[in-house]
């Protein structure tokens, strides 16, 4: 997987005369740690949301667990599902309540591409959320797994903190029956 | 005039509901004039989800439409399969191997296990209830395993082909199977114990919601909302596909017609699928899993053709009109939470705001089969 | 034989119409009457290759009255939907109705209207339900269903201004 | 006044036996998976994204780039590239690009292909911070450290030269004959042109 470590600081933090480079990881570590992310489900993406933050994958191993209805106590938005013409407005909106600093997680192939439903002539499907939001993490699946999504946040934490301090899983080589 | 000496004025407001709102579930928004706490009109609006799938049955062949069927309602995905499944079969005459039938109904009842399990969970989430969830959850990933072992995927089945399914099942999932319906059977008198007899369910549900058996019918409201209102209606009974008609099984009715009852139907409907499941594991014979006459290239003859199975929340069926080309003249889906939810505006008129949102988890929406 | 194959013009339909009022009004009765060929208006289906008992095409003027006939039979209004057949430079508005309280009756009422001038008056008097899927009709379609209380956009956003399921359809 | 007790006394009954199986369930093990540490056995069926497989024989794919996993596929999202290379049988598979973004897993593409030379990996926890990730050259996949040359059939070769020989020699007998013909032709269109005149 291509990782570029786009440290989040430079960017998330208003510069000032005097930084403080220790505090401002510390802050970002912080950060990283308790992403609130906002119930946002679109489609079926986010039943695989709800199952992350269920029992067996337990999100809140990483602190991702308090997903708020409202967005302006949410810093992270998952789009999890298809957005279409109707529904780009309020997503935009929702967005732009979140406070800063925000990140977005695109999950699942509509949320990247339009998914499935992206065909010459389409009259409905926003062909991707990057094309009107800042999208920092992009989870394909269709959908993911609950696990892919975790190892979405888990890239995210390492793009806000620029290292990574969980172990990487490689998929067991197929055994074909 | 400004807007609050208007609505000052007529001692009513209004109130948006959605996109986005956890009550919701998903992103429908609801549209009510309020007079205080109590409804004076709500309308649903849809929409947001719209994801063009009766036009995508034009333009793709037949073959290539089955993903949509996996992406329409999502929760109980594999009777979409089976409904589709059953439309080009019909259409083109098509006979299925009985393993493959059998196989389809256990898969179909496994799904419908998961739906209602997930159901469950959420709506008592929308009462307030936190813990009824994970239990749900915790039971729904071994269903998922399962099926996971079998289809490849976790929600999105495509699982089903014509004349058959994909591939056949093993024995580690029969086993399985059976280990889980040996594990969940005792769960659901838990569940009972833990959330039905709750006086604060009760409070919430019994009386609330009603839903005459007329207004159903004037509706096409159908499934757990129709047997809740006390009418024997069940599509696997009245109008039987598949093997259903060997299986023994009860269709559970209540007569209050409120949300209670409606509850209750979904969690009855989950013995009685177990009981389905357990059945067809037993006579379940061998064989193949794919009709061997199947043809590769699809052109059903001119016509237009019907097919309606019994998804996790009513009557889901299909008609299609074909010009005997690869790909379908006009698809038309018809999902049943779009009727379900249609009744709403009247039903819910003069109820307070938390109970209508209550009796809309009753309804147990899901929004991207209602908007196609 | 169908009505959707045939294509049967107006004129036959109109005199067809007046015995497939009549013969409406039970349609267990007129199961049996099924024997006997029939032509337009209405017409018996096999069940099992079609997946309907009773396909009755009417005019537009009569859908109202087939649908109260069908509702004091207890039928249940299952879906609205329409068909564009472009090269006949017509509608087709099919009313899907099934019986709910017994054994599975299944009844296709459908008629045409022109594809210029799409009319057909609305049946969501009769039942509450065909609200909104004539609603969704229009939307996708463009029919007009004369004494609808809110033909507005529904599905699509409100600013749009096509109709994305017809046939010439393109974006 | 009896009916407020007995309410109050269900709200009490109702709230123990809640408690009880809650309690109960304490004492059970978690059922939590620690993901990053440990993981789920992926059942072989999981549809990941597709992949070629490895042939143990030929130590590379099967693929006869047909192209039916591209015509099936109802998303496009495989582009199937090949050429014709001198002294292999069919065509040789430059670059099978999945674009995954589009994919819905729906298993056309592995019915389809008669060779039986894809399948569903397993990859199932894929994340990144750039799309184009996600668009895999499943041939570049299969050979990270560089695609072996197809294997020339030095007999096969021969014959394909001969035949290109043979063919370029029928051409240029083909030309010659023209030409000549030509030749007569216009010494016949001459000597007509001159009979007309």
């Amino acid at each position: 997987m291509g990782t570029e470590s786009i440290s989040g600081i430079e960017t998330s933090v208003p510069s000032s005369i005097v930084q403080f480079h220790m505090l401002d990881q510390l802050r970002a570590l912080a950060r990283a740690n308790s992403l609130w992310p906002m119930t946002f489900g679109l489609a079926c993406c986010a039943i695989e949301m709800m199952s992350a933050g269920a029992a067996r994958f337990d999100l809140s191993r990483f602190g991702a667990e308090v997903f708020r209805p409202s967005p302006r106590q949410a810093d992270l938005m998952i789009v999890a599902g298809t957005v279409n013409k109707k529904m780009l407005e309020p997503v935009k909106i929702l967005y732009d309540q979140m406070t800063e600093p925000k990140w977005v997680i695109a999950m699942g192939n509509c949320a990247i591409s339009g998914g499935p439903f992206k065909f010459k002539g389409q009259y409905n499907v926003i062909e991707g959320v990057d094309s009107f939001l800042p999208v920092d993490v992009y989870v394909p699946g269709c959908p993911p797994r609950p696990e892919a999504l975790i190892e979405g946040i888990l890239e995210l934490e390492e793009k806000i903190t620029g290292t990574r301090r969980w172990p990487r899983v490689k998929p067991e080589t197929a055994v074909k029956g | 005039m400004t807007l609050l000496a208007q609505s000052q004025l007529q001692e009513t407001f209004e109130l948006n509901i959605g996109p986005q709102h956890p009550a919701t579930h998903g992103v429908l928004r609801v549209k009510v004039i309020m007079d205080g706490e109590y409804i004076v009109k709500a309308e649903p609006v849809l929409g947001y989800i719209h994801r063009m799938h009766e036009k995508m049955g034009e333009n793709r062949t037949w073959n290539q439409f089955w993903p949509n069927l996996g992406r329409l309602d999502y929760l109980s995905a594999i009777a979409y399969n089976h409904g589709y499944a059953g439309l080009l079969e019909r259409a083109m005459g098509i006979e299925v191997p009985e393993r493959a039938e059998y196989i389809r109904v256990i898969t179909v009842e496994l799904n419908r296990l998961q739906s209602h399990l997930l159901w469950f969970g959420a709506f008592i989430l929308d009462l307030g209830g936190f813990t009824p969830l994970m239990y749900a959850f915790d039971e729904r990933e071994q269903i998922l395993d399962l099926l996971e072992s079998v289809t490849g995927s976790r929600l999105t089945y495509c699982y089903f082909r014509f004349g058959g399914v994909y591939n056949d099942v093993d024995d580690d999932f029969i086993t399985g199977t059976r280990a889980f319906i040996k594990r969940l059977r005792p769960q659901i008198p838990m569940y009972h114990d833990l959330v039905t007899k709750n006086v604060i369910l009760m409070e919430r549900l019994v009386d609330i919601g009603h839903i005459s058996a007329d207004m159903c019918r004037k509706y096409g409201a159908t499934g757990p909302v129709l047997r809740g209102s006390g009418v024997n209606f069940d599509i696997r009974k009245n109008e039987p596909y598949s093997v259903y008609p060997e299986l023994d099984f009860d269709v559970p009715v209540y007569h209050e017609c409120d949300s209670m009852a409606r509850y209750m139907v979904r969690m009855d409907e989950m013995e009685q699928s177990m009981r389905i499941i357990e059945q067809a594991l037993d006579k379940m014979p061998d064989g193949p899993v794919k009709a061997e006459k199947a043809p590769k290239i699809l052109k059903p003859p001119k016509g237009d053709y019907h097919f309606a199975v019994e998804a996790a929340r009513g009557t889901f069926s299909m008609r299609t009109v074909s010009d005997a080309t690869n790909t379908s003249y006009r698809m038309r889906l018809r999902s049943p939470t779009y009727s379900n939810l249609s009744l709403f505006e009247e039903a819910s008129r003069g109820m307070l705001l938390s109970d209508a949102l209550a009796f809309m988890g009753s309804l147990d929406l899901v929004i991207p089969e209602m908007d196609r | 034989m169908l009505a959707s194959e045939g294509l049967p013009p107006q004129k036959e339909v109109v005199e067809e119409v007046q015995a497939a009022e009549e013969g409406e009004v039970d349609p267990k009765a007129k199961k049996k009457e099924e024997e006997k060929p029939r032509e337009n208006g209405l017409l018996e289906t096999d069940y099992a290759k079609r997946g309907f008992h009773l396909d009755v095409q009417v005019n537009p003027d009569q859908v109202v009255r087939s649908a109260e006939i069908l509702d004091s039979e207890g039928m249940t209004m299952e879906m609205v939907t329409g068909v564009d057949w472009l090269k006949d430079g017509q509608f087709e508005i099919v009313y899907d109705y099934s019986f709910t309280g017994g054994e599975l009756f299944r009844v296709v009422v459908r008629c045409r209207v022109d594809r210029e001038k799409p009319d057909v008056p609305t049946i969501s008097e009769v039942f509450g339900g065909a609200n909104w899927h004539e609603r969704e009709t229009w939307e996708l379609f463009g029919i007009n269903f004369v004494g609808h209380p809110q033909l507005e956009r529904f599905l699509l956003p409100d600013d749009c201004d096509y109709y994305p399921l017809r046939k010439d359809f393109k974006l | 006044m009896s009916g407020y007790f007995s309410y109050l006394l269900n709200g009490i009954k109702s709230l123990a036996i809640g408690l009880k199986i809650t309690n109960k369930e304490f004492l059970t093990r978690p059922i939590t998976l620690q993901y990053p540490h440990e993981s789920v056995k992926m059942a072989p069926r999981y549809r990941g994204h597709i992949e070629l497989l490895m042939d143990s024989e030929t130590g590379t794919h099967t693929c006869i780039s047909c192209g039916m996993c591209q015509k099936g596929c109802p998303s496009n999202c495989i582009t199937v590239k090949s050429k014709k290379v001198p002294g292999v049988k069919g065509k040789v598979l430059t670059a099978y690009i999945l674009d995954f973004t589009t994919c819905s897993l729906c298993g056309q593409c592995v019915e389809n292909c008669k060779p039986a030379a894809i399948d569903f990996s397993n990859e199932y926890n894929l994340a990144s911070t750039r799309k184009e990730d996600f668009v895999f050259d499943l041939l570049q996949k299969l050979h990270p450290e560089g695609v072996p040359e197809p294997k020339v059939d030095p007999a096969l070769l021969k014959k394909e030269q001969e035949k290109i020989e043979a063919a370029a020699k029928a051409a240029a007998e083909k030309k010659e004959a023209a030409a000549k013909a030509a030749t007569e032709k216009e010494g016949e269109g001459g000597e007509k042109a001159e009979g007309k005149s």
